[in-house]
Parts: structure tokens; C-alpha cells; sequence
């Protein structure tokens, strides 16, 4: 079993949780008000009152036959907003 | 007298709060408005001055006055980004260009409000139609900036820089509009604007019992609310230092030019005092609450710490702290008492 | 005069906000009122309408009417989950049939809360200790409703369906008890409501201090609070397709007949006018606030989506924007102006 | 040294914390305010001022010996409310 | 007279607020004031108390009664932890004792809002310049606390327990100040100040567009805090029982000592009763908002949930509850009406 | 590459953000408002008017040879004021 750590703004994070349910994840668990840092700089929850927000946090836990799909679900939203993602193993408790 | 209206200015509440944040951040306090705590704020000052706004709206009627001054306005919220675009173009890419346009196009209500409240002390009237040309000017400029982006961009950007999902660019437009006319804060002007206008028109018993949480209530918070843009401002102001000396500049004198022009176009429309004041603000402001969400999402190529830094940054406390006193100078000088 | 009714209420603010909330999620914009900023504002409603209520209580004291109102209203809050229940029964499971049956035998604070403005909008007096009627409903239709899923459960669920950590049984009860009647709503509104009566009777000059906020704001605080309402029943909406007709019927019929059977018993203890559309509104309406929280830890096995949607989705809507007018129309016709 | 991750609906988070810390975990953290989508649809946090939450997500770092403990505590609780636990493989810093 | 007092304090809305919270906590009920809101409430409290302090002080003036008062105020910040510290090393460590001499020589805000309505509902009077003495009460306590655990401080520990980053410990005395001075609550309170005197001298046209928002919601506001408070006081009480018996007595015991001190330099101030109140609120209150953040940067040794239970679950209730109207009737005895 | 978690108090995030950055991680995602048990007990988020703040949660996803510059960069920090820190495998998505 996988896990898939995704750090992206909150603005697409509705886009990403279809692209992602879209690709057949059975769940997925959603972190927002996240700050950071990355590529595009810092990120801080000052803007929110403008409806900027900041980043989010999805993990999903999923099949390894998955990924590959999630992976392309994912790469065009990346590349256009930014944003990054992990991958790591693990097994149900 | 100019030196009086700056000091009358520098001692009003909400510009002193506003000095608290930007003090708090430089000598390093740890203050903070935690989120949500400054959305709420700006949730309910949109809310009052749409409400309000509609109020009066329906008290002075679609006369003719108020249709050409609110078609001014819209016409300035055209062409300012077009301007604008073309002086930015000069040194820097497309979509920073055009999301910067969008944003001086478009306005900042809290900078209206502060003009309003400066008016109140001064005991110069202005009117309710103001607000319906605040609520209209937003979304015009979003879509010119998106367009001159368009126009703009390197013919393979405009190939490859297709949004994911969009079906040969046809599909794009919804979203550009979309931004542009539902985004959370224009939506919540115009539907308090038209729900003002409704109750004032339809039920007007209702009015006094909103009136201790739409009027009374609505100094104290917008000082909250500027205590808030200090800290943000404040911190926004170190990341212009990378932007460099052009942006700072065009940050300083866009507000002088297009409160100029507005000034101009009050004296054809014959506005009076208070309300030439109000059109001033509205071109010399630049948008930091509707634009950034909108650019966010229609041109995430652009990097949102140039527009937030230069629009919250520059712009607004300037327009908050000496743009106002000096268009009323101007005023003053060029406009007769009506 | 019924549809000059409906439409007094329809241009009332709150309703107007409401429909703004409503209409932010049909046309896709993405206005939101960020958490925990609806909490507050339930938060202050509870705690305004209860110390309000006990303080119109302290004045009007507890004679034989206040008295049999409000033992009727509990009367009802047992007996409409059971007439519920059975109806509910015939197409659902026994868990969900049972938490629907608590959320209608329980009450609406914020339907309540719009029915008193718009009174207040008719100048129809009615009295405080409706509140305390609205208080004492909530708890005992959870308990009924708890009562009627371990009846209608089956045998071998009511052994495996222990929760966790309960000894034989008995221990469960409390849970159930704890969560009827220590509700933080529950617990905030009679607080209020014991705190008002307190003050009012032992310490009247703080009440002139507490009137700007529990008076004066709550109109403006109801309006922000329905807008974000309007957004959370429009989302609602779109759950309930998958629930199916039966329910969606349900939730439009039953506050119908349970405002029928409000005003028959108005009728019998002679309320005014006013107090007989409060009477027939906590009758009518549904919980979705102390409810929800309470089937979710007493009946895990309902699916909290079918209670939530049909009581805020749509008995909410129905009864705030059709129901209280219509209700207002037949008392107006059966209802003699005391 | 076992990482434990458990996303479960605010309301339970207190009783599978004590359960937890009844089973010998040296710590855990908790985030609040997490969204998501599993057996029992979309969780968001919309409900909230009705006091009934959106998810939480625990996080355990524990020895592996402690693994049945936990899961003993957690499984009546994930069967009658919901939830779901994953364990993955970590070592202190 | 006396047991009038009590009873008088015991029903005014914000104790009552306090023991609704307290309630909670004991009958196991979910009400819970999420995060940010009570964030909320306490910057809102410290914004007003502030601004209003700055309107009086403008109007009385900086005459010598007010500067000896303010002098003597700073006097009891400084020397409170002393004779606590010595008291508290008896049976503590260095920081921990530190830590709460510090708390026990600074102010709770909250405390002297309560103080100040009891006053209000006894028509008593008080002046503005007290709020001066409770913002210039906090930050000394802060430094002395520091310097008490630097200089009892085992040899060993003063060369191992440098900061990070700290250059030979000079450093830290940067971020003592820091945390002592410009700590967000301190700053907050002391900017407000400043800003309300400079309205009410340059711009007292603004002060009656900031009164529905410092003044008129002040009461309201003061009870929905006090509700959060009594939840975490009873939560901190829990806590307490490990702390023992040594901490609880000097927790109770604190507060009388320094109150009767504060008595006795009132009388040699010769201020009037309501001044003399606040004065010995001031010295017997002990911090929770200040200096908590405070101590865990500077003196992360010590123990949080010692000075925390102290001053929020054992001292701020007892003067709430006991204390005020005990002060008070100590004030009847000895102060003459002026 | 390496995933690191730490929890800390939020007062000090800024700090350990600075010196994990000075250490020349690529990025970092910060959660605030997490609550939890550790060494130095129950953290919750009731002290938060005061700016106490709960704990925070920061996730770092960098190569392994940063892993002891983050190390040696947080040991101090961690020493006086408490925190936890956990390492686990992961590679990018
Ligand atoms: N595969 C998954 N990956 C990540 N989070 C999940 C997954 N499945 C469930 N969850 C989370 O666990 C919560 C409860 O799951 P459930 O009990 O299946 O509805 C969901 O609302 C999600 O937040
Ligand atoms: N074993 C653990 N698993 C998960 N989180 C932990 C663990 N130990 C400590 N924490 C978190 O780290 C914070 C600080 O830990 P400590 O410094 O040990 O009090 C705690 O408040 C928890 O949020
Ligand atoms: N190496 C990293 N480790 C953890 N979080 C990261 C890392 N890189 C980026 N992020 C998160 O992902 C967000 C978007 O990254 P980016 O698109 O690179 O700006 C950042 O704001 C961080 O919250
Ligand atoms: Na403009
Ligand atoms: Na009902
Ligand atoms: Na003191």
C-alpha cells in the first residue's frame, strides 16, 4: 500500500481531490491552512481575508496500482499552479 | 490648509490603527489578527457598505447623474488596466504586467470606506451611488487584465499555457468570468447592494433594526480591520525590495495619475465635493482582496507577491495616509463648494 | 393578505440573506464563511435569544399559562418523534428513522429567531417564555428518539450494538442523558436563559449594559448568520437527490402537519397571535444544530446526511421562507386578535 | 519505531486519544480540522457550528510492540463511529 | 454589607457568564469556544479598555496625583516578585518560582474590566489614568522575573543553559525586552492607549464613531469572555491537584496580601474609592495572557501548567468571585467617600 | 529521499523554520494549531488568547545527506524548549 503526501494551494485543492477521486482513490484526507515554503516562495495565511488562502495537505493511502494514475491526474494542475508531491509506503493499522 | 487635512487625516482613528500594525511589525512585536479573524472583518465591511450602498442608492433613485458617474467609473475600471499594462510592459513580462493592470484597474473598498469616514469628519455629504460604481468596477478590470494577457503572450504560451480541463480555450472563458463576477467579495457587495436596495424599496421597517450592526458598528471594525492591513502592509513592504525601484515607483505614481484623470472626469460629471473624492479613490486605488484570488486562478503565471506587494503594500497606505488629504486639497482648490 | 404576507417576509433581510447564501452556490462562487466564524455567530444567538428569554420570563413570572405552554410544548417534542418514527418506518431503517424522528420532535433556534422578526416586522407582541418552551424542547425528543431505535432495534444488534466501553447496557444511558441535556447548545441556551432570569430579577442595571449586545447586534448577527445557512442548505441540497422522493416529502409534509397540530393546541390554551406562530414554528421545525451532534454519538448507525439534509436542506428553507408566512395566515384566520 | 497515522470524526478523537494513551503510546499529536472522503462520503467541516466537526488525524510515533495494543483500543471504536488507521515505518531523528 | 456586596457581584451577567463556563467543565457538557474566537475577545477587550483609557487620560490630564499613582503601580510590578519569589523558592525551583513572581507581579486585564463594571453598577467612580497604571504594570514584572531566576540560578545552568544563538548571553537581554515590552497584549494595549488620547486630543470628532464599538458591546463582550474563561479556569483546576497544596494556599493568599498592600498605599494616595479598587485589583490579580507567552520564550524551565493553573484557575476566579466585593468592602471601612 | 516530521510548540516555528532553511532544505510545510501529549504533557489549543498556541507540525521532504545539518540544527532548540523529531523513507510522486 501507498501513501501520497500533496502540498498545494488551497485554491485548486477542490480540483485536485476530483482529478485524484477521479482516478479511483478509495479516500483521502484533506489539511488545509497549511504554511510553507517551496519553489514559489513563502506562503502565510495573510492574504486569507481575500480569499487567497494558503496551501493544503491531501494525503491518500491507496493502492500501489494507482499511482501512476494519480500521478497523471496531477501533473498538468502541478504545472500550471505549482505544488509538489511525495510518495512512501505503508500498510493498513 | 493641505497640512491641516493631512494632520486631520494622520489623527483619525483608523489610520492610526493602521500606523499600530505596520509599528508592530517593524519593532517586532508578535501581534497577530489570527485567520479567520481578518476575513470576518472584511466579510462584514462588504456586507455593511452594500448594504448601505443600496440604501442610499434607493433614497437617490437612477437618475441621470448617477448613471453617467457610474458609467464613468466603469470605463475608468477599462481603461486603467489598459494603461497601466502599457507603462508596465515597458519593463516586465506579460502576466505580471497584466495582473498588475488588473489590479490598479480594479479598487479597494477598505480605502473607499476610509475615504468615506474622512468625508464624515470633514461634514461633507457624498452619496449612496458611489458604492453601486465601487461594486461595478471590480470585475471589468479582471476581464481586461486576462484579455491583455491573451493578447499579449508569446504564441506558444497561448498554445501550451491552456488550463487543464479546457477544451480549445472556449472553456477558459467561463472561468475568466466566473473570477471575475462570483468571486466571494464582489458577489457579497452586490448581493448586500441589492439586498439594501430591496429592503429600503420593499420593507423599510427593517432598516433601524440593521441599523446598529451595518452603521454603528462599522468604524470600530473597519479600525480592526486596518490594524490587520498595518501588519500585512508592513510585511508585504519587505518583500518589495526584490520587486526593485520600478515597481515602487509605478506604485506611487499610478495612484497620483489616475486620481488626476478621476478628478478631471468629476468636474465633467459635476460631482460634488464628497462624491469627487469617493471617484478620485476608486482610480487611485488598486485592488488587493478581489484581484489576487482571481489572478491566482486565471493567471497563475504571474507571481502574486509582486501585485499583493505593490496593490497592499505601496499603494494603500499611500492612498490611505496622503492620498486622501491631498485629492481633498485638490478638491478644494478645483471643485466649488456645491 | 396571505401572499402580501409572503411577501413582507420574502423582502426581510434575513431572508434575503439567506437567498444570497443559496444563490452563492448555484451560480458556483466561492463565497464561504470560513470556520469557526458560523460557530460565533450560533454561539451568540443562543446565548442572546436565552438571556433575552429570561429576562421577558422574570417579567411575565410563571403563571398557569406560561406554565401549560410549555408543558405542552415538551408534550409535543415526545410525541412528534413518534408519529415520526412510525411514518419514517415504513421505508427506512430503524436508526435512521430515529434520528430523523428526534431532529423533527426537536426544535429550529434560528427558525424560531426569524419567525420573532417577523413579528416584530407586524408589531405582534409575544412573550419570553416561548424561549424557555423552545429550550425544554430539544432534550426530550433525543431522548425519544434514542428510546425508539433500541425498541425497534434488532435482537442481535441490541447485544453486538453495545458501544464500546459500556457495561451491560447501563452505562449507555448516560451517554445518552449527557448528550440530550449537556448539548453545548442545550447547555448555552438554557444558561442564557437561567442567567437573563437572574439578572433580571436580582441585578436590573446590568441589563441596560448588556442591550446593545444581545438587543441591538442580533438582527444584523442573524442576517450573517442565515447567509452562511443559505450556503450550507444549498449544499445540503444537492446530498438529498440521493436520499429520494419519500424523504424529501416527508420533510415538506410533516412541518405542516406538525404546525396544524401546533395551532389546534394554540387554539386550546388561548395564545395570542404572535405567541400561537411561535407555538405553531417550534412544532414545524426541525434541528439541525443540538441533533446532529447528539445522533452522531448516540446512534452511529444513522447516516448523519439524510438527518442533516432533509432538516436543514429542506424543512429549513421551507419553513423560513413559505412556512412562517403561511402559518401567519391561517392564525390570522383562526386566531382571534387578543 | 512505527509511525501510526488515524483519521477519524472529531466527536471520537477524545476517547481514541485516552484509549490510545491507555495502550502505552509515549505521545501523540492531533490536527484538527481535517476534511476528507472515505466509506462514509465527504466529511466537511460546513456542520461545524453545530458542534459536530469535521475529522481529525492522530499521529503516533511508537515501538512496533505497541501496534496490537493500539489496534486492540482502536477497533471497536473504528467499527461502530468509522475511521481508519495506517502504519508506515519511521525512526527518531 | 459586606455579604450585599457578594451577593451583588455574584448576580451580575459576567460572573455569571464565568460560572456557566465553570458548569461546563464540571458536568461534562461540549460547549466550547473554538479557536481563534476567544483570541477574538481578548484582543477586542484590550483594543477597548485601552482606547477608553487613552479618552480618559486625555481628559484628566497628567496632573501629580495621577503620575505618583502610576509611579506607585510600576513600584508594586517590581517588587511583588521579589517578595513572591522569596516566598515561592522556599518550597520551588529557581524557574519555576521565577516564573510565577513574574505572573504574580503583573495584571490581569480581565480582572480590572470585571472591577471596573462592579464599579460601574455601584455608581462609583474611577479615573482613565488607572488604565495607564495596568499597562505599565505588566512588563516590569516580566523583567524582574527574569533577572530573579538569572540570578538564583544554579553556576552551572547560567553557562549550559545560554540560548541558542545567544552570543556570551548578551543577546538575551534583547529578547527578554522584547518579549517583556512588545509582547503582542502589552502592545496592543498600550498602542490603543495612545491612539485614544490622540483622537480625544486632535480629533475628538471621531470618539463618538468609535462608542458603539469601545464602549457600548464592552459588556457583552466582557460576558462571552468571561464564559471562555470559566471553561479553561476549570479545565486549569484539574491540573492543579498535582501542583499541591503549597501552590493552591499561595494562590489564595497572594492576592490578600498584595491587596491589602495595595489598601494601604491607596490610603497614602489618598485616591477615592472606585481608583483605590482598581489599584488593589492591579496588585492582587496575577497574569495569564502576558505572561505565559512571555515566560516560555525567556524562561522555558519553568513549568507552564504551574504558573498558568495558579494565576487562571485559582487566583482569577478568587478575585472575581471573592476578591472584588471583599476589596470592595474593605474600601468601605477604610476609604472615605471623597 | 528523506521525510522529516517534527513537532514543536508554535511559539518557537519560526525559529526552527529559519534553521532548518539555513540547513538548505529545498522546502518545508508548516500545520499549526496541532494539539497533543508528549514529555512535557497535554498541549491544548484553550491558552491560545494569550499567544501561547498549541504545538505545530512541520513536514520536510529533502535529500538524506540534509538530514544532519537539520539535525544539528534543531538538537538545541529542541533541548530547551522540548519538541519531537521523526525520520522516515519517501521519494517524490
Ligand atoms: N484511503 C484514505 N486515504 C486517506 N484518508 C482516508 C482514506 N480513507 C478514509 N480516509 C479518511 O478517514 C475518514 C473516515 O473514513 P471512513 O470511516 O472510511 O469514512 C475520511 O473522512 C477520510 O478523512
Ligand atoms: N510519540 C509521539 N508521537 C507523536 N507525536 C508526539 C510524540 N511525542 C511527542 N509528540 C508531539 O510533540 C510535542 C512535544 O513533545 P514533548 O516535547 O515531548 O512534550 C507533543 O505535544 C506532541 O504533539
Ligand atoms: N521539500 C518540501 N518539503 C515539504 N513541503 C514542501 C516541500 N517543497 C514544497 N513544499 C510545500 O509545497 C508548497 C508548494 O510548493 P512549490 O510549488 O514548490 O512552491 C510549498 O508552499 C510547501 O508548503
Ligand atoms: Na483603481
Ligand atoms: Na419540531
Ligand atoms: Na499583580
Amino acid at each position: 500500500m501507498k501513501r501520497i503526501d500533496l502540498f498545494l494551494s488551497e485554491r485548486e485543492v477542490n480540483k485536485v481531490c476530483k482529478a485524484i477521486s477521479e482516478a479511483g482513490v478509495p479516500g483521502y484526507s484533506v489539511i488545509r491552512h497549511v504554511t510553507g515554503k517551496g519553489l514559489a516562495g513563502e506562503i502565510s495565511e495573510s492574504m486569507d481575508f481575500s480569499g487567497l488562502g494558503a496551501n493544503a495537505h491531501v494525503i491518500v493511502f491507496c493502492d500501489p496500482g494507482l499511482l501512476s494514475a494519480v500521478r497523471a491526474a496531477l501533473r498538468p494542475l502541478f504545472e500550471v499552479y505549482g505544488g509538489v508531491g511525495f510518495i512512501s509506503e505503508a500498510e493498513p493499522l | 490648509m493641505q497640512s491641516s487635512l493631512i494632520l486631520q487625516n494622520l489623527v483619525s482613528a483608523p489610520v492610526l490603527f493602521f500606523f499600530l500594525g505596520v509599528l508592530a511589525v517593524i519593532v517586532g512585536s508578535d501581534l497577530e489578527i489570527p485567520s479567520p479573524l481578518p476575513k470576518l472583518f472584511s466579510l462584514y465591511l462588504l456586507l455593511a457598505i452594500g448594504f448601505k450602498g443600496g440604501l442610499e442608492l434607493a433614497h437617490s433613485g437612477l437618475g441621470s447623474q448617477v448613471l453617467l458617474t457610474i458609467g464613468a467609473a466603469v470605463l475608468m475600471s477599462l481603461l486603467v488596466p489598459i494603461s497601466s499594462f502599457l507603462i508596465l510592459r515597458t519593463r516586465m513580462d506579460v502576466y505580471n504586467a497584466a495582473a498588475l493592470a488588473a489590479s490598479y484597474g480594479s479598487i479597494s473598498a477598505v480605502t473607499f470606506i476610509t475615504a468615506q469616514s474622512f468625508l464624515n469628519v470633514l461634514h461633507l455629504d457624498f452619496d449612496g451611488f458611489m458604492v453601486a460604481a465601487l461594486a461595478l468596477m471590480e470585475s471589468p478590470a479582471i476581464v481586461v487584465g486576462v484579455l491583455l494577457a491573451k493578447l499579449g503572450m508569446p504564441a506558444i504560451d497561448a498554445h501550451a499555457g491552456a488550463q487543464p480541463g479546457a477544451k480549445a480555450g472556449g472553456l477558459r472563458w467561463r472561468e475568466v468570468l466566473q473570477e471575475a463576477f462570483l468571486n466571494g467579495s464582489v458577489f457579497l457587495l452586490i448581493g448586500s447592494l441589492v439586498i439594501g436596495f430591496l429592503v429600503t424599496t420593499f420593507s423599510p421597517a427593517g432598516l433601524v433594526k440593521m441599523e446598529p450592526f451595518t452603521d454603528k458598528l462599522f468604524y470600530g471594525a473597519l479600525c480592526f480591520f486596518l490594524l490587520d492591513m498595518g501588519i500585512v502592509a508592513a510585511q508585504r513592504l519587505r518583500d518589495l525590495r526584490r520587486a526593485g525601484p520600478f515597481l515602487i515607483g509605478f506604485a506611487v505614481l499610478a495612484p497620483l495619475l489616475h486620481a488626476a484623470v478621476g478628478l478631471g472626469i468629476s468636474r465633467l460629471l459635476g460631482l460634488n465635493q464628497g462624491n469627487s473624492l469617493l471617484f478620485m479613490v476608486l482610480c487611485a486605488s488598486a485592488s488587493y482582496i478581489a484581484v489576487p484570488a482571481a489572478m491566482r486562478m486565471t493567471l497563475p503565471q504571474a507571481n502574486p507577491s509582486l501585485y499583493i506587494s505593490s496593490a497592499l503594500g505601496v499603494t494603500f497606505p499611500f492612498n490611505v495616509v496622503v492620498g486622501i488629504p491631498l485629492y481633498m486639497a485638490l478638491i478644494q482648490r478645483f471643485v466649488p463648494i456645491s
